[in-house]
């Protein structure tokens, strides 16, 4: 299982803030976890295209298409920072 | 260094003596506070809510001063944030920076204020007369965080 | 603009909620405070007493923030600098800078500063270990002058 | 008469921290001003030497060599200065 954490704009349209997720075999990136949700459709898939501009982190590190996910990773997605 | 994600409000006069501590090798201490202004892209704001990632936050706060004090003589940091539901007016962001030459103090608290515009995981979302929306991100700070990587 | 020559010391809450003045147009506010050390070229400071050159201080001094405020977008600014006999841990000299945008009140600061040290009339003499001595003129400050006329 | 003002070392050097001063004939720039003390030999020929690392105003605006000094003007001399 990975915890997935959705935030701000994400959060909203995705209509939830966690899940927990069972990882299927072949799925160990990033860009896996992130295929695997957008195919899920709707929201999903518009706010998960790999055009969008959405950022991500596995175990509160920022982190690319290619970073490993394996089971008991924390991954969150969530639009580009607006702090300061 | 100090790192604080909070809802309650701050006085730099306090956080200034803190981070002191009395320490007389101190010679400059640059800060900075960010605050809510009451107009965004042309339109009224009435107020300003913040969502943070907690955790993830307060790590790559760290993580920034600790990159700072790598690249300049820094004695010691401190970074407030608050999150919530803010209103015009309202501070937002105190960084505050202490050195023996005050170069330094300006470089570190500069460099940690743009990396907190483009790197921590803070969102906003204003309410204006328009309606609610999220902030967008802006190419200028990216632009601001770039020069850093020179 | 607010230029003082003080005795007295400041506080930087106090001075920056003076200067912001409920101006709802303000987002950011960068500020520096040199304080006293308690040791300078290798002796231990006991006092530093500073004296200055009444009148052409303070025109020196609205001369820099005007300069500054054609350089960048400048809301407000505000110098305070201290002078008679200060010992380590006092605060000197305090520079606040309001601004819309946190790029030009660091900016604007940071040039302040810079001429203070270079161009208006103050001029330190340190109680040290080794007896009194006047403080020489840097050639660090002068070359952070010098980049801003580039 | 112009107003003379001394500061910081070289007000400890030359033992005054002002004086009135009536300007000769011939004498119309802060060089003019500055070789007249000079020439007073000692302390003021030391410190006021063309070589020195010290700085003028006239009428509290930094001056050069070549700046004019007329009657009334208030001249001041005094070493790089080390405020901030």
């Amino acid at each position: 299982m990975i915890t997935l954490l959705y935030f701000a704009r994400l959060r909203e349209a995705l209509g939830q803030s966690s899940e927990l997720l069972a990882l299927p075999n072949g799925v160990a990136t990033l860009d896996g976890v992130r295929a695997l949700l957008a195919a899920r459709g709707g929201a999903w898939a518009h706010e998960l295209a790999t055009g969008r501009a959405f950022r991500a982190a596995v175990n509160q590190a920022v982190a690319s298409g290619e970073t490993p996910v394996k089971d008991g990773d924390e991954v969150a997605f969530f639009p580009p920072v607006t702090g300061g | 260094m100090t790192v604080r994600v909070q809802e309650s409000d701050f006085d730099i006069s306090a956080e200034i003596a803190a981070l002191r501590a009395g320490n007389p090798k101190i010679g400059a201490i640059a800060s900075f506070i960010g605050v809510v202004r009451d107009l965004n892209e042309g339109d009224a704001v009435s107020t300003l809510t913040l969502e943070h990632y907690p955790g993830m936050t307060e790590k790559s706060i760290e993580d920034i001063i600790t990159q700072a004090r790598g690249r300049w003589q820094v004695m010691d940091a401190l970074v407030i944030h608050r999150i919530g539901t803010l209103k015009p007016l309202d501070q937002i962001v105190l960084v505050v920076v202490s050195s023996g030459h005050r170069g330094d103090a300006f470089a570190a608290c500069e460099f940690i204020m743009d990396y907190l515009k483009t790197r921590a995981p803070f969102w906003k979302k204003e309410q204006t007369s328009n309606g609610a929306r999220w902030v967008d991100a802006r190419a200028s700070d990216d632009a601001a965080a770039q020069r850093w990587r020179q």
